[in-house]
């Protein structure tokens, strides 16, 4: 352990030591609570400069400290951030909703810090021993806050669905890692790369455990036909925390991804390349037309928006058929959006909705894009955002990867892609026209809508328009960094 | 003088204009003004032009350019030009039409007196004006089918003048849309044109043609020379505005409009533009042999059979009105002989002597009080001694009889027939010359001549209609006796020489070959017919009892009695025919295919997606256990598809 | 006679199966964590096994800490059995399914 | 001699699994868990990690199986009813696919073709070994498994707690969107 | 970004395009329900943009009347890098093609709020902003010269839209408003796979270099097989757009539920944009598959034409009768177009805007009858001259402007349209003269019942005439119908060049060797545009004269 060391960790000391403190407060002096969100931010805040700290200090992209199991590079750097960002958001969001249902407490916080902590890990741990037990941090943490609106049935329903499917997954991916250790001698993807790359064939069981562990990850961004657990846990689970839940783990999980197929493309073997490239798109369109067809039917907003994440995931899979360097700005792309554009969703959708335990049903927010302009309009930029229409990130997010896919000859997939994304327009568009285009039906009753939560809504769809009208700067800047290798 | 050639269309066009922006309710004196005094400004500087050409430019062409209306720098983008043109047929037109429409003016203000719309009335009629003029003076065939459309418009507002009622109104749309057929066919020939010679000009296009026929010979379409398809569906076009078979249904209805509406538009000038326009594109029915001949035997048919309808018909409007439809196919029947300038003759003294007849009829409805139902007149004559004498001068007109102007067109038209060798044509015109002079009479007759049949009353109401009305009346049947003899047979044909310049032939086309027919003999024949179809009218329907005996007469052929009296059913045909298809057609398209087929598609889609998400969400089981099933299948099928 | 890696392979890969039976088959929520526990277990002797034929600790090391990860796993899960249990007086998953299509 | 504990132990743990699936009541299947356990760890000492055989017996059927039994007592779970109708079809497939996945994975595993075990070494053995290894090569899973326990106790906690009976805060009228 | 701010002050397109959407901004700090204020700022607002249009426009109209091509520069004259990592540029450009229908668009505006007066009752500051930003989405769209852009923007330009139909418009709103979305979109998306398909194949024939620009994109030349699908792609979004048959049904129903003044946008220039797409993408860019899909868009181009008119003819509703007229007008439109020849272009250009000007203006009067009796089915009129004169003038006059009577606008371009494609075609043009008497058939209806005939409905007896505000609408519009119908040749000069320009290079195109693969052409020798701002930056004053013709 050396000082670089240390220092490449920063961000997830400060995490993690955040975390502490909050739970130590909430213990000592629980009357400061309504002032762990602030606190909170700024560990969040303090986060990302650490990250960015440990950037800069780190002797080259990509560095690798702990003995080679933490990567600091560019790539991890952007996706900490973007993690950081659905922290930040989710803990804006979390304030009132707390509040309003009278569980205000600092494990909330801390679990959250927590679980950020396990996704930066996660995202930038570049062995699979590391990788299973950040995942497993990350889970025991969603596991709980899951279930922190224990008065609510549903909530702990969400929790142990998400639970058992989560435990059963993990033995998955740890036999996965078995194989893969088995078969390459080494759990470091590079190692593995090479022992892949030196071999004339890829032994079965390799292949094998590779499959393991991309459906494990696959699981965590809910990918048909490993999805169907998070309507329900998104449903049931306090909407703020699905804020976080339906898009950082999918961000860590999706570079995890990024990273098995890339060690699992170095190998020299014919037909390899082909084989893998099936599975993805494979994925990519089951994930894209079960889950635009299942978010189409749906009456309740949270189940909607989770099987619309099962889709976006099936677009984001796109960039990825094909593997090579280029596919990973649009990958980061999307998933900022994404973060943007669905946390934003559920933020709003945790303010206007005041019975968690009752369906959330999109046509109890009719005509309240008047009653309440502010959140209505983020909410509805949101859902265009979604629905990939311009001037939003969502456009540019999907614009990339459909550019990638179009590169690599994939054409076919890409046209699927427009069309599946077409029955999204139509879904996203019922929410707004619920909002903006029908009666009211339902007077507001128990709604607590505080400073924080308008924050949240607002800089969710401020940043979609922003970057969606300028992606330019952080684009280029991500072009810069993912080519650098 | 001339270099103002251009005023003459634009002065009513401003008057029409003035008119109708004077608010809602300006005093009649002042409508008056610019009513009539637009169009008698338009006369004098027409009758000014009209000298200084003949006394500087005849027989030269006297164009007069405004502006450009689309053109470019480019060899393919088209040019054409607004400008005028005053050559020998434009001036015999432009002279029928300020001279007529001027009176027509003059006679309206006593007749359209105590209408409501009298600025509008004054407003349309000044504008239709104004677009006939455009149409006469046009030195290229689009601004003839500027005014030839415009003048379409200012028949269907005045058609459907009185538009409280239910029938004007409809009258005029069917007018409209029987024009707009002939109109497309139309528009089809100049687009020929443009695709063939990219001008549209008449000093660009006939010199050419005339000079190197063969520009437009040889098949071009279905069995038709490039000549022959544009003078078709220039002849389709003149049908329509003429009322030539097939298309004439909508003049018999367009009598819905005021009186001196149905002498200007529907008689004197409008309906014969066709006739202008065949004249004026006599270079490449020249060279379409065929089609002129064509044209020959439609206005052949067209003049029998109309002649034929106006025997039974009972109102004094549609006997006239079927009367026009039959003169009409006089005029080409004559243009399709190639006597182009005997059918510019004809139209001329028609213009007079329907213009007359027309306005007298309006003299009678006018002191009928709107009555113009035949059986419920009779012995107008005491009664209304002006229109009676100027009537009788127009039915002579039209009867043909010497040395009326009827005689002498008429005579020139069968005269070219039997000259032709065409004698099934000089028949035919024969025969319809006396059933011409029979069924005018009849009228005659029974307007006023016998006792008076209507109530009692109209009988105390009956007056003669005022000054400005009469003189008129007077001025044109002066017209209709003199305007004959411009055109004597033989060398003296003063009109003929006119014409003559406009009359091109084209290069290698000789000169038809002439029958010597005596011209003598054709004339007596004729005035013989006449002569005898008159005394018949006489016999039948001169007495009291002249109603009883035509009745009579119907009672004894029912079945022809009702065919004539129902216009051969062809206003049912035509529905029957045309309009009902085409509506169930639309229908079809509309419900069957918008709605049940593309809408139908859409919707399905729809639904089927719709039905694959419901059945779809149902492996959503809600039991977590079925989820880690899917999932290991999952694995599982992705592992087979790696390890084959 | 030493046995070869394969069998314990095997023995593994037939452990991992009957596991996975368990939980799919299974209604009662702790008996479906009992056959992920025996999951677990499999993979472990993969990890061993493998560890002992390259000669190196990871194998070992990994397992060591899947045993931390399945007794937060085991203490987590189970708190949640309970916390379910209160709302709804059963495990039995075939009823807990509120959320459902 | 390693044979015949291998057969031994093998059979004995399949048996056991075959019971811990099998069984109507959890508390049996808890208890065939233990030797199931049990037979592992006996494996793991043959196959040269005597340690992590120690800790097998010591964390897992020492610790977490204890833990299951208890939760299953203070839920008082009862034996399993017979599958309902509508979850039959589950238990098919459920079977079907583990008999095809066991295949294939045993397939792929039973072409492993690999010389002989080496030969062990007491460094392979020793836990002096596994330490070095373990604090020097993998520190930071180590911090992170520290961490993973942290989160245990304070969301065990947080799920097993009894609800806060506080009634929902009415909101604060000033904050709420006009 | 100061670049931009410079362009957005002075005399550019920028200022063009963005001022209705940044003039949006002060309508959030307009109080809740202050209608009447939020109507008269949108109304300044509008008149000044026109004011805007009609400086750039006397900017640079040549002497000899012909529009050059004026574009947007940055400093020293380059383009301004927009997503500089892929080659996206911030690029407007405007020749003669595009002007008429921007000035058209800005010129719609006013006369819109005029008509929505009193028809809209509800959320002025929300129409206000939607009516503005749609605004902004059409003119970006018809002014982009980088197909990124113009995808932008065409995609933009669909949620004010959906949004002035669904939330103002009549009973069936969402599902037309739907309706009209997804058919939008369902075409552009594949239009958007054709341009990043476009896009790669110049950056791999390009070295490298990422670019979307319109000259760049024009300079691929595409073996006619991959034509035939890139075209498909464009074409078919288009033909939604126009629209053509059999993608139309969208169109009647989405005019039937917008309000009036959605209506009048749609009809006037939303789907122009479907027209000035073919002209300006699908045609120049693939040439060969322009060629082999021409029979076949002809034919849906004269199907078109004589179904719409047939299905508008048996309407019973007032404004679906014009809705349907819309697919008949569009259909000439279209014919034109399709027929690669110079005169029908110019027909189909100036008919975009003549079926601006005369189908807004039956959509304005349609709504003023529908503010006053609240239904718009002809059973409830008739008679109407008689109680509103002045309303009958103006539905006459603008109906006469439909039919096509010459000395009115619809004339000229109908005249224009067939003359050219007679030429070019032959016979599809003389069927679809038919059209043409189809036209009066159904439009004449539409009097007969409305305006003529006995006044049979006691409710009709007490309405109101045309106000001061309506006739105010109504005249410019009229006025300039006539005037286009009288003296079109001004309104044709500006456009010539840059159509001619156009389609001389398309008939190069055509004439182009089959390649077997993908080829880049090298640049050709164009005349560089005049920039917007010439003073300083642009600098090539000296371009401003020299430009007049081509691009």
């Amino acid at each position: 352990m050396t000082r670089g060391d240390l220092i490449s960790l920063l961000p997830e000391m400060i995490l993690c030591g955040g975390g502490i403190v909050v739970l130590l407060l909430d213990a000592i002096a629980p009357s400061l609570r309504r002032g762990f969100t602030a606190l909170a931010l700024v560990t969040t805040g303090a986060a990302a400069w650490g990250a960015w700290y440990a950037w800069y200090e780190a002797p080259s992209d990509p560095a690798l400290s702990w003995n080679g199991l933490l990567e600091t590079s560019g790539v991890t750097y952007a996706l900490t951030l973007v993690i950081l960002l659905a922290t930040g958001l989710c803990l804006l969001a979390s304030q009132g909703y707390l509040r309003r249902e009278g569980i205000l407490s600092g494990e909330y916080h801390a679990l959250l810090l927590w679980c950020a902590t396990g996704l930066v890990l996660m995202l930038r741990a570049t062995e699979l021993l590391t990788v299973f037990l950040s995942l497993e941090l990350l889970s025991l943490c969603l596991y709980s806050l899951a279930v922190f609106h224990r008065r609510i049935a549903v909530a702990s329903e969400a929790a142990i669905k998400y639970f058992l499917m989560g435990a059963f997954v993990s033995a998955f991916v740890l036999y996965g890692i078995a194989l893969v250790f088995g078969g390459t001698g080494s759990t470091r993807f590079a190692e593995i790369g090479q022992a892949l790359a030196g071999m004339p064939e890829v032994p079965v069981t390799v292949s094998f455990g590779f499959l393991l562990l991309v459906a494990g990850f696959g699981f965590k961004m809910s990918v048909v036909p490993f999805h169907a657990w998070s309507p329900d846990t998104y449903q049931g689970a306090p909407s703020p925390f699905v804020a976080f839940l339906s898009v950082a783990p999918k961000v860590a999980s999706a570079l995890v991804l990024y990273r098995l197929l890339d060690a699992v493309v170095q190998a020299g073997a014919p037909n390899v390349q082909v084989k893998w490239s099936g599975v993805v798109a494979a994925l990519a369109v089951f994930s894209m037309v079960v889950g635009n067809l299942l978010a189409l039917v749906q009456r309740d907003i949270k189940r909607m928006l989770a099987y619309s994440g099962v889709a976006h995931m099936g677009y984001l899979l796109l960039a990825l058929v094909t593997l090579d360097r280029s596919s990973l700005a649009p990958v980061i792309v999307y998933l900022l959006a994404y973060v943007l554009m669905n946390a934003g969703a559920f933020a709003v959708v945790s303010m206007l909705y005041s019975r968690p335990g009752e369906q959330h049903l999109i046509s109890d927010l009719s005509g309240w894009g008047y009653r309440y302009p502010l959140l209505g309009g983020c909410l509805a930029v949101c859902m265009l955002s979604l629905g990939g229409i311009p001037p939003t990130v969502g456009f540019v997010g999907k614009y990339l990867v459909f550019l990638n896919a179009v590169g690599d000859g994939l054409v076919g997939l890409a046209v699927l892609g427009v069309l599946a994304s077409l029955i999204g327009v139509f879904y996203y568009l019922r929410v707004v026209y619920v909002l903006y285009m029908q009666p009211e039906e339902r007077q507001p009753e128990g709604l607590l809508i505080d400073f924080w939560g308008r924050a949240a809504a607002v800089l969710a769809a401020l940043g979609t328009l922003v970057l969606g009208i300028w992606p330019g700067g952080i684009l280029q800047w991500l072009l810069e960094t993912t080519a650098a290798k | 003088m001339l270099d103002l050639l251009w005023l003459i269309p634009i002065l009513p066009l401003a008057g029409a204009a003035l008119n109708g922006m004077l608010g809602r309710r300006p005093p009649k004196a002042l409508v008056t003004a610019i009513g009539v005094g637009a169009p008698l400004l338009s006369l004098l500087l027409a009758l000014g032009c009209l000298w200084q050409y003949a006394q500087g430019h005849f027989p030269n062409d006297y164009p007069n350019t405004l502006y450009a209306w689309t053109a470019g720098p480019l060899g393919s983008s088209l040019n054409i030009d607004v400008a005028f043109l005053l050559d020998p047929l434009s001036a015999v037109m432009l002279f029928v039409v300020t001279f007529v429409g001027f009176l027509i003016h003059v006679y309206s203000v006593g007749y359209m007196g105590h209408d409501p719309g009298y600025r509008r009335y004054f407003a349309y009629l000044n504008l239709f004006m104004a677009m006939m003029l455009l149409l006469v003076l046009g030195d290229n065939y689009l601004v003839m089918f500027v005014g030839w459309e415009g003048v379409g418009l200012c028949s269907y507002l005045l058609i459907g003048f009185y538009y409280e009622e239910p029938f004007p109104p409809y009258a005029g749309k069917k007018a409209f849309i029987v024009n707009r057929v002939g109109d497309a066919a139309f528009l089809i020939g100049m687009f020929t044109l443009i695709a063939h010679f990219g001008s549209l000009k008449y000093a660009d296009l006939f010199p050419r043609i005339a000079q190197t026929p063969s520009l437009v010979q040889g098949e071009y379409f279905a069995g038709l020379s490039l000549a022959g398809f544009i003078a078709l569906c220039f002849f389709v076009g003149a049908m329509g505005k003429s009322a030539q078979i097939p298309l004439y249904v909508w003049l018999p209805d367009a009598m819905a409009g005021p009186t001196p509406v149905s002498a200007l538009i529907h008689a004197a000038t409008m309906v014969t533009a066709g006739v202008y326009m065949i004249a004026r594109t006599n270079v490449l029915y020249q060279l379409a042999p065929g089609v002129s001949q064509f044209v020959a035997v439609i206005g052949a048919a067209t003049a029998i059979f109309a002649a034929s309808i106006g025997l039974a018909q009972t109102d004094i409007k549609k006997v006239l009105a079927y009367s026009t439809v039959s003169q009409l196919g006089y005029m080409f029947l004559a243009a399709g002989l190639g006597a182009y300038t005997a059918a510019v003759f004809h139209l001329g003294t028609h213009a007079f002597f329907k213009a007359l007849l027309f306005l007298g009829s309006g003299s009678v409805i006018h002191a009928m009080g709107c009555e113009q139902d035949m059986r419920q007149m009779g012995g107008l004559k005491k009664a209304l001694p002006q229109t009676y004498w100027t009537f009788l001068i127009g039915c002579l007109a039209i009867a043909g009889i010497f040395p009326f102007a009827g005689f002498f067109s008429k005579d020139e038209i069968l005269h070219a027939a039997a000259g032709r060798g065409q004698w099934v044509l000089y028949l035919v015109g024969l025969f319809t010359a006396g059933l011409t002079a029979f069924y005018m009479f009849r009228a005659f007759f029974l307007t006023f001549h016998g006792r008076f049949r209507g109530t009692h009353e109209q009988e105390h109401h009956l007056h003669e209609s005022p000054a400005v009305m009469t003189i008129p009346l007077w001025i044109l049947a002066v017209g209709a006796i003199t305007s004959g003899w411009v055109g004597l047979p033989g060398d003296l044909n003063w009109l003929h020489h006119f014409l003559g310049h406009v009359v091109r032939r084209p290069a290698g086309q000789g000169e038809p070959a002439e029958h010597h027919v005596s011209a003598f003999l054709l004339g007596l024949i004729a005035l013989a017919v006449a002569g005898a179809a008159i005394y018949l009218a006489y016999r039948f329907y001169g007495g009291d009892r002249g109603l009883e005996k035509g009745r009579t007469w119907a009672q004894r052929y029912p079945a022809i009695h009702r065919l004539l009296a129902n216009k051969y059913y062809v206003d049912e045909i035509y529905d029957r025919l045309i309009v009902r298809p085409l509506a169930f057609l639309s229908g079809f398209f509309w419900k069957g295919v918008d709605t049940r087929v593309i809408d139908g598609a859409i919707h399905t889609g729809a639904a089927a997606t719709e039905i694959a998400g419901d059945v779809g969400r149902l492996s959503t089981t809600g039991n977590v256990r079925n989820y880690a099933l899917y999932f290991f299948a999952g694995v599982i099928l992705l592992f087979v598809w790696l390890i084959l | 006679m030493s046995v070869p890696i394969s069998w314990y392979l095997l023995l593994a890969a037939v452990m991992f199966a009957i596991g996975t039976v368990g939980a799919l088959t299974r209604r009662n929520g702790i008996s479906i964590f009992l056959s992920i526990e025996l999951m677990l277990n499999a993979a472990n002797l993969t990890l061993i096994a493998y560890s002992r034929q390259l000669a190196v600790h990871t194998g070992q090391i990994v397992v060591l800490f899947v045993m931390a990860v399945a007794a937060a796993e085991a203490a987590v899960g189970l708190a949640l059995f309970i916390a379910v249990f209160r709302q709804r007086h059963t495990i039995d998953l075939n009823r807990i399914n509120l959320m459902r299509w | 001699m390693e044979m015949l504990i291998f057969l031994i132990f093998a059979a004995l743990a399949l048996a056991s699994a075959v019971v811990v699936v099998g069984h109507r009541s959890p508390v049996y299947s808890t208890m065939a868990l233990v030797v199931t356990l049990f037979s592992m760890a006996v494996l793991f000492v043959v196959l040269g990690a005597p340690f992590i055989g120690v800790l097998q017996v010591l964390i897992y059927t020492g610790a977490i199986v204890v833990l299951f039994l208890f939760v299953i007592m203070l839920l008082n779970v009862g034996r399993e009813e017979v599958q309902p109708s509508g979850q039959r079809a589950q238990a098919v497939m459920a079977i079907l696919g583990a008999v095809v996945f066991g295949g294939l994975v045993m397939l792929a595993v039973s072409g492993v073709q690999a010389a002989a075990f080496p030969q062990l070494t007491p460094e392979m053995v020793s836990v002096k070994g596994l330490a070095r290894e373990l604090f020097r090569d993998y520190l930071l899973p180590f911090e992170i498994v520290g961490l993973l326990l942290l989160v245990a106790v304070i969301g065990a906690t947080v799920a097993a707690r009894k609800p806060p009976q506080v009634d929902v805060s009415s909101p604060d009228p000033k904050e709420s969107e006009p | 970004m100061e670049t931009l701010l410079d362009l957005l002050l002075g005399n550019s397109l920028t200022r063009l395009v963005f001022f209705p959407a940044v003039a949006c901004l002060p309508l959030l700090f307009f109080p809740r329900g202050s209608d009447r204020p939020v109507k008269i700022y949108v109304l300044i607002v509008s008149l000044i943009e026109c004011a805007f249009g009609l400086q750039y426009l006397l900017t640079h109209l040549g002497p000899d009347g012909a529009f050059p091509v004026v574009r947007d520069l940055g400093p020293g004259g380059a383009k301004i890098p927009w997503i500089p990592g892929l080659g996206i540029h911030y690029d407007l450009a405007m020749d003669g093609i595009s002007m008429p229908l921007v000035l058209l668009g800005i010129f719609l505006v006013p006369i819109v709020l005029l008509g929505s007066w009193v028809g809209i009752e509800r959320h002025w500051r929300a129409f206000g902003a939607a009516l503005l930003l749609l605004t902004t989405g059409v003119l970006g769209a018809l002014l982009a010269w980088d197909l990124f852009l113009f995808y932008i923007f065409w995609e933009v330009m669909l949620i004010p839209m959906y949004l002035l139909i669904g939330v103002w418009g009549g009973e069936r709103r969402i599902y037309a408003a739907v309706k009209f979305f997804l058919y939008t979109m369902a075409g552009s998306l594949l239009m958007l796979i054709a341009i990043l398909w476009m896009a790669w194949t110049f950056h791999n024939l390009n070295g490298g270099v990422w670019s979307f620009a319109y000259e760049d994109m024009l300079r691929l030349q595409f073996p006619v097989q991959q034509q035939i699908w890139l075209f498909a792609a464009f074409a078919l979004t288009f033909a939604i757009k126009v629209p053509m048959f059999p993608f139309h049904t969208w169109l009647p129903d989405a005019h039937v539920e917008a309000p009036t003044g959605g209506s009048v946008i749609l009809a006037g220039i939303l789907l122009k944009l479907g027209t000035y797409g073919f002209l300006r993408f699908a045609l120049p860019l693939f040439p060969q598959a322009s060629e082999v899909a021409q029979p076949l868009l002809v034919t849906l181009a004269v199907i078109g034409i004589l179904y719409g008119a047939l299905v508008a003819w048996v309407q019973t509703d007032m404004k679906k009768l014009v809705a349907y007229s819309s697919i008949a007008h569009l259909g000439f439109v279209m014919l034109g177009i399709l027929s690669f020849d110079l005169v029908a272009w110019q027909g189909a250009l100036l008919q975009m805007v003549n079926h601006g000007l005369s189908t807004g203006a039956l959509f304005l009067l349609v709504g003023m009858l529908y503010d006053r009796r609240h239904t718009k089915k002809f059973e409830e009129f008739g008679g109407l001259a008689k109680v509103i004169p002045l309303f009958a003038f103006f539905l006459v006059f603008s109906t006469l402007a439909s039919v096509g009577l010459p000395m009115l606008n619809g004339f000229v371009g109908e005249f224009m349209i067939l003359a050219g494609s007679y030429r070019a075609l032959g016979w599809p043009a003389a069927l679809s003269t038919l059209g043409v008497v189809l036209a009066a058939l159904y439009l004449m209806k539409m009097l007969q019942l409305t305006i003529w005939g006995p006044l049979t409905k006691e409710e009709n007896r007490g309405l109101r005439d045309l106000t001061g505000r309506e006739i105010a609408a109504l005249v410019p519009l009229c006025v300039l119908m006539l005037w286009i119908g009288v003296a079109p040749n001004p309104f044709l000069k500006p456009s010539l060049p840059a159509l001619d320009a156009t389609l001389a290079e398309f008939r190069q195109g055509l004439e182009r060797t089959e390649v077997a693969e993908a080829t880049l052409a090298p640049h050709p020798p164009a005349p560089s545009p005049t920039p917007s701002l010439p003073s300083g930056r642009g600098g090539e004053k000296s371009a401003m004269a020299m430009t007049g013709v081509g691009r």
